[in-house]
C-alpha cells in the first residue's frame, strides 16, 4: 500500500487520543457558522469544544436550530429536549419548527455537517450504525437513515477498533448499512480518516500508532491525506 | 367544527376498535398522557399506533401498550432504556412492530395530510428497510417510494388552543403534533391553556382549526 | 326522461334569478362552521350572504384561514388579499401559512366546500373552468385544479346557458377539464342541479322555468333531486 | 452562514447567465421588488424565472420580463388584467410558458428543499397539464408524477429579519416565500425590518435563517 510519509502528523510519542479529545480533534475541523447536527450519544460532546464564538449552530432532528448546551438544575424544562431526549437550552436567535420541516431541511441537504457514531464505515464510506445484525434485537432507526442521506457532509466519531481488535473501517460492512457512500471523515482515537481522497482512504493524522502499523491492522489501503 | 369537550373521556369517545392511531411525542415530550389515559379507559382494542416512540417506562403509550390494546407499533425508534414494556411484548410475539426512518415516518403523515399518493425519498436506499419496496433512480440519485401513513384519530398535546381549534405548541414539544394533526379524520387535543378566539397571533398559529375536530383542557 | 314532479320547487311565477340571489341560494346549502373557499370572481360573493354568525370560516389559498371581507378606505393592506388579489380583511381567529401549507390544506380534502364558476360541466361532474381551449388565448390554471380535486365538495356557481343560448351543463365538456368527477352541486340563474344522484342529473329547484322545459333544453338526462 | 448586505446590489451580486430564479409573491403582493431592479441593474440574462404570476404592471417582474432578461417562465397565472408585457413577450413568441397548477408549483418547490425526488398528486389526472407526465392508480385513486423544481437563486420579500437570517412575513405576503427559501441553492430576501438576535419569538419564526443566505434591509 502506497505511503506518502508525512510524520509530523504521525504522533507516535503518545498513545491514543481520550474520548474528550476525539471530539476536540472533530470540532477543530467544522467550519465557522456551520449548521451541525450532532445526532446522539458520544457525538454530542464535540459541542463542548465549540463556544457560541465558533458561530455553529446546532440542529436537533426533534425541531429545533440553536439548541444550546445541556440543561441543568433550574434550566430544565421537559418541553426542550435533544434528539437523545436530554435537557437541553435554547439560545438566541433559537427556532422551532415541527418534524417534517425538521427532516425536510436534514434530508434537503441544508445540514452543513453532521456528526455520528457508528459500527462500521466502509472504504467506499458506506454506513453501518442503526442495527448489530443480532436477530435478537429489537431494530431501532430513529433519524440515523435521514441524516446519514441529508447533510452536506457525514463526520463519524468512533473507537477505530473494537473491544476484540477488529477494526470498524473496512472494506465492506457486515453490519445492515444505514446509507450508502455517505461518510466524509471518520475520526477515531487512533487516527483520522478522509473518506474523499479517491482509491485509497486518506489517513489525516495518527495517534500512538504510526501509519504504517495502521496500514497492517486494516484491510483497506491507505494515504497520507491532505498533504 | 372544532369541538370544546368537558372531559378527556368525551374527548376520546367513539374511538373504534381497529383504528388507526397516531400518538404524538418524542419520548415523553409532547406525549398527550391525558388522552392516553383516556383511551386506556375507553377501551378500544386492536389498534395500530403510530408514534416515534414505543413508550417509555410505565405511563402514557406505555400503559395503553400494557393494556393489551396494541396490535402494531409503527415507529422509528422503539427501542430505549426504558422501554421495558413494549420490549417484553414484541421478545414475547404479542406485538407487531413496523420500524421507519424518522424522517419517513414524517413525510409519510404530510403526505396524508396532504393528498399525496406517494413520494420517493433518498432516505433509506440500500437497507433493510427498502426491502419490498420500490426504488427508482430519478436525476441520476437513486430513491425508494414511500406511501402515506393516514389515521383514523390523532391524539396530541398541545400548549393553547383558541375555540376554533387554532394551536400554538412549546418548544420541542411541537414535534410530530401539527404534522399528525393533518393526517388523521378525527384529530383529538389536550391543551395546557384555552384562549378566547383573536387571543392567538394569527402569524403564529402552528396548527389551524379547520385540522382540529376535539380540544380538552388539561392542567399542565 | 323521467320526471318526478315537485312543483312546489319549480317557480315558474317568476323570472331567474339575478346574480345576488344565485349566490344566495348557494349559500344557504352550505352548513354552519364550514370551511369555505370561494375561488376569484363570482363565487366570492357568496361570502356577502354568511355572515359571521354562519360560523363560516373562509380559506383563500394564498395562505390564510379566517378571511372577512372586502377592505375598504384606511382597512385596505397591500399585505393582505385575497386569491383575485382584492384587499380584504382579517377577522379574528385567522391564521396564515405558506402556499405550500396551504395547497396542502386543499389537496387534502381538508376544506369543506369550494365554490368555483365554470365554463362547463358534465353530467359525471368533470368540470371545465380554466381554459376555453382557444389556441391564441394563454393558459393559466392558478389553483383551480387544486381546489377541485381536493374540497370535499365542489359546488359550481354559472349563468345556466351561454349568450348564444347553449347549456353549460353537458353530456360531455367540449372544454378543456379541470378535473374529473369532482363537481357536486351547480347552481345556476334558472335550476340548481345535483350531480351526486346517481344515473340522471338531479334537478333541486328551478326559476322562470319547468322542470319540462329544462329538459327540453339539456343534453342530460333530469330528474327531480333532494324528493 | 447568512451575510448581512449593505445594498440591493451586493445581495444580488454573482448570479448567473442561465440561472433559474425563483420569485415570491402573489401579483404584487410580497413580491420582491428592490432585488428584481437590483437584478435589472446586475444585467443576468437567459432565465428561468419561476412565480406564481408572470408579471404586473410595469414594475418588479414584468420590468424583469421587459428588460428582456427571461427566456422562460414558469408559472400558475399569467393571464392577468396587467400582464401586458408578459402577453407581448408570450405572443410575439419571445418567451416560453409552463403552466403549473398552483399547488404542484408550491409541491414541487418543497420537494426540492425537502430532498423528495418526485411525487404523486391527483391534481391534473386527466387535464392538458398532465400530458406527457406519468400517471399511477395508488390506492384506488389516479396520480400524476411531478417532479421537484430547484433552483440557483431564490428572491424574496419578508418583513423582518434577525441576522442569523430568521424570518417573519406579514399576512398574506408570506405566500411563496417560505417555499422559496428551501429550494434554492442562493436564497436572497429583502427585509422591512433588520432586529437583533434574539428579538424574534424563537416559536414564531417563520424561516430558519438556515435557508437565508444573504439579507438587505430596504424602506418598507
Amino acid at each position: 500500500m502506497s505511503v506518502t510519509s508525512v510524520p509530523a502528523l504521525q504522533h507516535t510519542d503518545r498513545g491514543p487520543l481520550s474520548r474528550d479529545e476525539m471530539a476536540q480533534a472533530l470540532a477543530r475541523d467544522i467550519p465557522r457558522g456551520a449548521y451541525v447536527n450532532l445526532g446522539i450519544g458520544q457525538p454530542t460532546t464535540v459541542a463542548d469544544h465549540l463556544p457560541p464564538e465558533s458561530g455553529v449552530i446546532f440542529h436537533t432532528e426533534n425541531g429545533m436550530l440553536g439548541m444550546g448546551p445541556a440543561a441543568t438544575g433550574d434550566a430544565i424544562d421537559p418541553d426542550l429536549i435533544n434528539a437523545g431526549k436530554l435537557p437541553v437550552t435554547e439560545l438566541p436567535g433559537a427556532s422551532y419548527f415541527h418534524h417534517a420541516d425538521s427532516f425536510a431541511m436534514m434530508r434537503g441537504g441544508h445540514l452543513d455537517l453532521c456528526v455520528l457514531g457508528a459500527y462500521q464505515v466502509s472504504a467506499a464510506g458506506d454506513l453501518a450504525n442503526w442495527h448489530t445484525g443480532d436477530p435478537e434485537a429489537i431494530p431501532a432507526v430513529g433519524g440515523a437513515m435521514d441524516l446519514a442521506v441529508g447533510a452536506k457532509q457525514v463526520f463519524v466519531l468512533m473507537s477505530l477498533f473494537t473491544k476484540s481488535g477488529e477494526s470498524k473501517l473496512v472494506e465492506a460492512c457486515t453490519y445492515p448499512i444505514t446509507a450508502l457512500h455517505c461518510v466524509d471523515r471518520v475520526y477515531t482515537d487512533v487516527a483520522t480518516f478522509d473518506l474523499t481522497t479517491g482509491e485509497a482512504v486518506g489517513v489525516r493524522e495518527t495517534w500512538g500508532i504510526s501509519f504504517d502499523e495502521l496500514s497492517a491492522r486494516l484491510d483497506v489501503p491507505l494515504t497520507w491525506a491532505g498533504s | 367544527m372544532t369541538q370544546l369537550c368537558a372531559s378527556v373521556d368525551d374527548a376520546v369517545a367513539g374511538i373504534a376498535d381497529g383504528s388507526t392511531v397516531l400518538v404524538g411525542g418524542f419520548g415523553i415530550t409532547g406525549m398527550p398522557f391525558a388522552l392516553i389515559d383516556a383511551l386506556i379507559r375507553q377501551g378500544a382494542q386492536d389498534l395500530t399506533v403510530v408514534s416515534n416512540n414505543a413508550g417509555n417506562g410505565d405511563t402514557g403509550l406505555a400503559a395503553l401498550l400494557a393494556a393489551g390494546r396494541v396490535r402494531k407499533v409503527v415507529c422509528s425508534f422503539p427501542r430505549q432504556t426504558d422501554s421495558w414494556v413494549f420490549d417484553e411484548l414484541y421478545r414475547s410475539g404479542r406485538i407487531e412492530l413496523e420500524v421507519a426512518p424518522q424522517g419517513s415516518l414524517a413525510e409519510r403523515m404530510r403526505a396524508a395530510g396532504a393528498g399525496i399518493g406517494g413520494l420517493y425519498t433518498p432516505t433509506g436506499v440500500g437497507t433493510l428497510l427498502a426491502e419490498g419496496k420500490e426504488t427508482r433512480e430519478i436525476g441520476g440519485r437513486e430513491y425508494v417510494l414511500e406511501l402515506p401513513i393516514a389515521a383514523d384519530v390523532a391524539l396530541i398535546a398541545a400548549h393553547a388552543a383558541d375555540p376554533l381549534g387554532n394551536l400554538v405548541y412549546r418548544k420541542t414539544a411541537r414535534n410530530f403534533a401539527p404534522v399528525m394533526a393533518t393526517a388523521a379524520t378525527t384529530t383529538i387535543v389536550q391543551v395546557a391553556h384555552v384562549v378566547e378566539v383573536g387571543d392567538l397571533d394569527p402569524e403564529a398559529v402552528v396548527t389551524p382549526g379547520i385540522y382540529v375536530d376535539r380540544i380538552v383542557q388539561v392542567a399542565a
